[in-house]
């Protein structure tokens, strides 16, 4: 788990450095300091899972264990991508491990979700979906729809409310009077949880309760992982509307740094063993910003294609 | 050939799919054992697939077909009903933003095998949010198909295409045709997408009419022979995709285009058909081109007030007589 | 109250009456034997306080003061009615006394409700607005949306569930696993409560406290009134779904008989003021409907007036 | 005169409209505060009117509209913000069937002063659902009035007419155009709906454009001048209420038609636009009508892929010297 953390962390950190080189096109909403979570839940999914993502997805699709330099690739608008280039960083899929794409419209990956969780009831396999949604999705009205829908059919689904206090410059405080989101789960009849967001065995020992309902045919639960994003909203926000001391303190809950530190406790991983990972990361990222640098723009007339199946 | 009703065109045609693939399942409210749907189409399905198979929903429209698009990406063949077209609204962002753009913005790697059935159309006096025709938003949505069939028989040839097909596909129903005889083979058969048909030949007059309209359209050339006007009536059953050329060749043969559908006027399935025909075979015409359609109202409760709405007979006449 | 009661259940006695004569176009949602809860809720308001309304609306027009003959002449089609013949059963509106219309689109009414109490807020008065929606419409995301947002505005609205049980022919209990839905309250942090909707005193109290925590800025409440139709859904509806003891249980419970009764012990009302009181409301609907029948058709033409103001 | 941004224009608009009517209020995502919207035009306004009147609100779409339906109705004049056009999907049932239809619903009992403004069009990299010109579905809708406005002037004198009426107004705005910059008078102005504006005069041919694509076409009209080609354009300002006479007018001049809009081509603006010539002044055509319009796609992501899908000026060139 700490290998995939590290490795979402140098990705968005790459995708940071390549954006202000301009090889970005478009706009990019970072994962950074939200591993923990994608990290926590996908690694108690097989790879015949499904999950559902957001805006913010490249975390989800790395966690999914989709190929870094496709995801790099699509994120530069390459031919290479899993797209095509036809998506960018707001609509990454990788249908071959279960990652279902990522919509830009915030809360409509719910309703999917709890498709995905439909087609494995009626094909009778014992997948599960994992959904992951921000805080602010959370006040749509798909979120109310899919949850109870998914209730009520017992559906093999886990909602991850990934909970960084804002959604743009609104502070979750501010648009719902619930302090946990996670206690929206009543008015569905399932369990919520809400847990340390940035506490990756936490996260892990939440989502794999709800795996094993899940699969176990005991239906849908709601997870609610408190987290901070490290970076603004986007790429051209500065995120002045977050008090200093706040920020210090989430930045000072940052999840690799956390984990690394349990990590280095005696009778777990030696420092040099971290440090092997740490460059293995490294070099594979290397390698996927040359793969996707390297690779060709897709021909513009590629534009009218895939439009029909 | 036996005659059998729209409705029942249509039941055969889910009944039938869901027999040849247990992947094709249904969902929507109250479409199962309790009322089989608010116009009866899938009454009795429950009995022979089940409740999963024919799965009452919650009142959430967003979710029945989001659902789907999520069960058509993963191995199965939903066919969503909306209750009444109007309420599609409430699904928008789902069918439009979702459905018909999952396989381009992923680049091709996934098939979203989805039909979504809705009923449109005025004339049961169940006023403004339960009558409208609502066709020309889903033609403006490329990844979506959009089917309108006008009778028994291309309604069950067109929704087999539509559960077999590989798009998703909004397919139109229309209130007053579901108690609607017509012949339709016991054998096994489809309706390609894109094939107009040309629904009575003629050599004055081109109509291009739609569901409803269709009838209304056969009527009005019926009428018409007597008086030597000899009119063409072209149904092109799908509007995506639209079959231009059937259109056009009986326009280069007529020279004239009356185009009816009984969605409101501006931007709506008439302007798309007139237009092409305006962009594509201007040269042949001898007339301008006519639409009719409703008037840009909603559609009102009082049955004066509606039937003066909703095109028939009457106006269509008035255009063709303008023009011919 | 007890007159406004008899009112409308004899009124949608006539209303079946005249469907019966082919003299109703379209369709009907009868409010019979949910009387308790629009009379109990519109006793609350002021003639400046606003409802919205529902498909299953006739009710609510009468409880909050409209005119019987201007209702009777709408279902009827006729110029006179208030929308002038073009709204029919399902669009019932007038403006005059606060009541804002009936939307056939079912949840669609709350955000409107909501709008009107921040309408009441920023113009600064002290009016409230009261929101009738179904069971079905409470799995709507406008649900959701909308009692969010209201409760994050301490907005006056007061959002009164009708559960009568079903949904056209689907059971509350098949489509939401809570068995209150005024347990869905707890998701926005406001007061929710579930009372009989069948005894119209109850419905008052509940209704009395909502209304003052609304008119004194204390934000919304939800009221969930278990109540049944005493008819099918709509004119067509034999209601075979339901079974027969069930019906009958209910029938047993009919608000109007039940307040009869306790009017009718020692101290409150004589079983004469009673008659006089019943016999004044047919008079009044004999009226109705002679007015409604003896009214014109609109003309064709003014199908084109009113699209725009 | 002064120049100033399209984005400072619209605020000063809203500015001004709040000056001057207590009743008016903002609503909208993140339009407060901590951002001034997304695309800033909003910024500011918090400092002077105050949270309750410039009011964030939750993401919640379908409430936003709604909310302000409900306001509209009962005595203020919202102006509610849509961050996206894409997504006003979400809030279509509460736009289509209950802001445009209470009018008329309830017999003209009450109005409903509501603006919706929200940005479409692509050319920023933001993809499939962040990047559409969705504005035929609204044109499609009875009882909405649709505003495009392609400069500063006109932005800001059409936003002052929208807050100023009585109905609901679907106010359309581009992101190409913000950061625009035109002549705009101090002293008040309005500017009516349902007069379109020539934007250059010319005499063989008429170019109908909307938003960002006005200026293209004015690039073109230029360009051509120089080749002795004198290109109209034509800019309808706001598409419903459409001033169809202004248009039929210059193509009665000029003889030839060329509609550029940047939605997707099939059942679009411009197929409104050609179909109402096709009907009203098919003799007065020289040549085919001819539509410049996005093809039938989503919005690709990748510069390449985007510029091939935009209509722009060589797309436009192509289509006038086709008729001209
Ligand atoms: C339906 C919808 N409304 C608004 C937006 C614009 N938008 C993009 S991301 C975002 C904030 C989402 O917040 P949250 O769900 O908390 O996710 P986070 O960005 O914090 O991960 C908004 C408002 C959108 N894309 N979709
Ligand atoms: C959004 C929407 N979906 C479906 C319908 C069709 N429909 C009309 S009434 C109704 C049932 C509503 O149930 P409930 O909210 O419990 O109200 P009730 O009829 O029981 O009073 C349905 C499904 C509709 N009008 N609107
Ligand atoms: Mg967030
Ligand atoms: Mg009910």
């Amino acid at each position: 788990m700490y290998k995939k953390m590290f490795e979402i962390r140098r990705f968005e950190e790459k995708v940071f450095e390549l954006y202000a080189q301009n090889l970005v096109p478009g706009t990019i909403h970072l994962y950074a300091g939200e591993e923990a979570i994608a990290v926590g839940v996908c690694s108690n999914l097989r790879k015949d899972d499904y999950i559902t993502s957001t805006h913010r997805g490249h975390g989800h699709c790395i966690a999914k264990g989709a190929e870094l330099k496709r995801i790099m690739a699509e994120i530069l608008g390459k031919k290479t991508g899993y797209c095509k280039g036809k998506g960018g960083s707001m609509h990454i899929a990788d249908f071959n491990v279960g990652m279902l794409g990522a919509t830009a419209v915030v809360g409509a990956g719910l309703p999917i979700a709890v498709g995905a969780g439909l087609s494995i009831k009626l094909r009778g396999t014992d997948n599960v979906v994992a959904c992951f949604f921000g805080d602010g999705a959370s006040n749509q009205g798909t979120f109310h729809e899919a949850i109870n829908m998914a209730a009520i059919w017992k559906l093999p689904v886990i909602f991850v409310c990934e909970n960084n206090v804002y959604a743009m410059g609104t502070r979750q405080s501010t648009v719902m009077l619930v302090e946990n989101i996670a206690d929206r789960a009543i008015a569905y009849g399932i369990p919520g949880v809400a847990v340390d967001g940035n506490n990756v065995l936490t996260v892990y020992e939440a989502a794999q309760k709800a795996v094993e309902r899940a699969r176990t045919g005991q239906g849908p639960t709601l997870i609610e992982c408190k987290t901070y994003r490290h970076k603004g909203h986007s790429r051209i926000d500065p995120a002045k509307y977050r008090p200093k001391e706040e920020v210090e303190e989430w930045l000072r809950k940052d999840p690799i740094k956390r984990f690394k530190e349990k990590l280095l406790q005696p009778n777990t991983l030696l420092e040099t063993e971290i440090r092997q990972i740490e460059k293995e990361v490294l070099t594979k990222i290397e390698e996927a910003v040359k793969f996707a640098i390297e690779s060709p723009h897709p021909f513009a007339e590629e534009a009218l294609e895939d439009v029909y199946a | 050939m036996r005659k059998i009703t729209y409705k029942e065109a249509l039941r055969e045609a889910l009944r039938e799919e869901m027999r040849r693939d247990p992947t094709v399942f249904l969902l929507g409210e109250d479409i199962g054992r309790y009322w089989g749907g608010a116009f009866k189409v899938t009454k009795g399905l429950v009995e022979e697939f089940g409740d999963e198979r024919v799965r009452d929903t919650p009142i959430s429209e967003s979710a029945i077909i989001g659902a789907a698009v999520g069960a058509a990406i993963t191995g199965t063949r939903p066919v969503a009903e909306i209750m009444f077209g109007d309420l599609t609204a409430l699904a928008m962002d789902q069918i439009a933003n979702q459905a018909a753009k999952i396989h381009y913005m992923f680049g091709g790697q996934v098939k979203v095998p989805l039909v979504i059935r809705t009923p449109f159309g005025a004339g049961v006096n169940i006023a403004a949010h339960h009558s409208q025709s609502l066709e020309a938003w889903f033609m403006h949505v490329p990844g979506l198909y959009v089917a309108v069939p006008s009778t028994p028989y291309d309604a069950k040839g067109l929704l087999k295409t539509a559960i077999r097909g590989s798009n998703p596909v909004f397919f139109c129903e229309h209130k007053l045709l579901y108690p609607m005889e017509g012949a339709v083979p016991e054998d096994e058969y489809t309706v390609p997408f894109g094939v107009a048909d040309v629904k009575r030949k003629g050599s004055d007059v081109t109509i291009v009419a739609t569901l409803y309209m269709v009838h209304e359209a056969l009527s009005v050339a019926k009428g018409l022979e007597a008086e030597g006007i000899s009119v063409e009536v072209v149904d092109p059953r799908t509007l995506a995709p639209l079959d231009k050329h059937t259109i056009i060749s009986s326009v280069k043969k007529t020279g004239r285009l009356v185009v009816v559908s009984e969605d409101c006027k501006t931007a709506g399935v008439s302007a798309e058909i007139a237009a092409t025909v305006a962009e594509e075979a201007i040269d042949y015409l001898d007339a301008p081109i006519k639409r009719v359609a409703e008037p840009d109202t909603p559609i009102p409760f009082s049955p004066p007030l509606e039937q003066y709405v909703i095109p028939n007979e009457k106006s269509i006449i008035k255009a063709v007589r303008e023009i011919a």
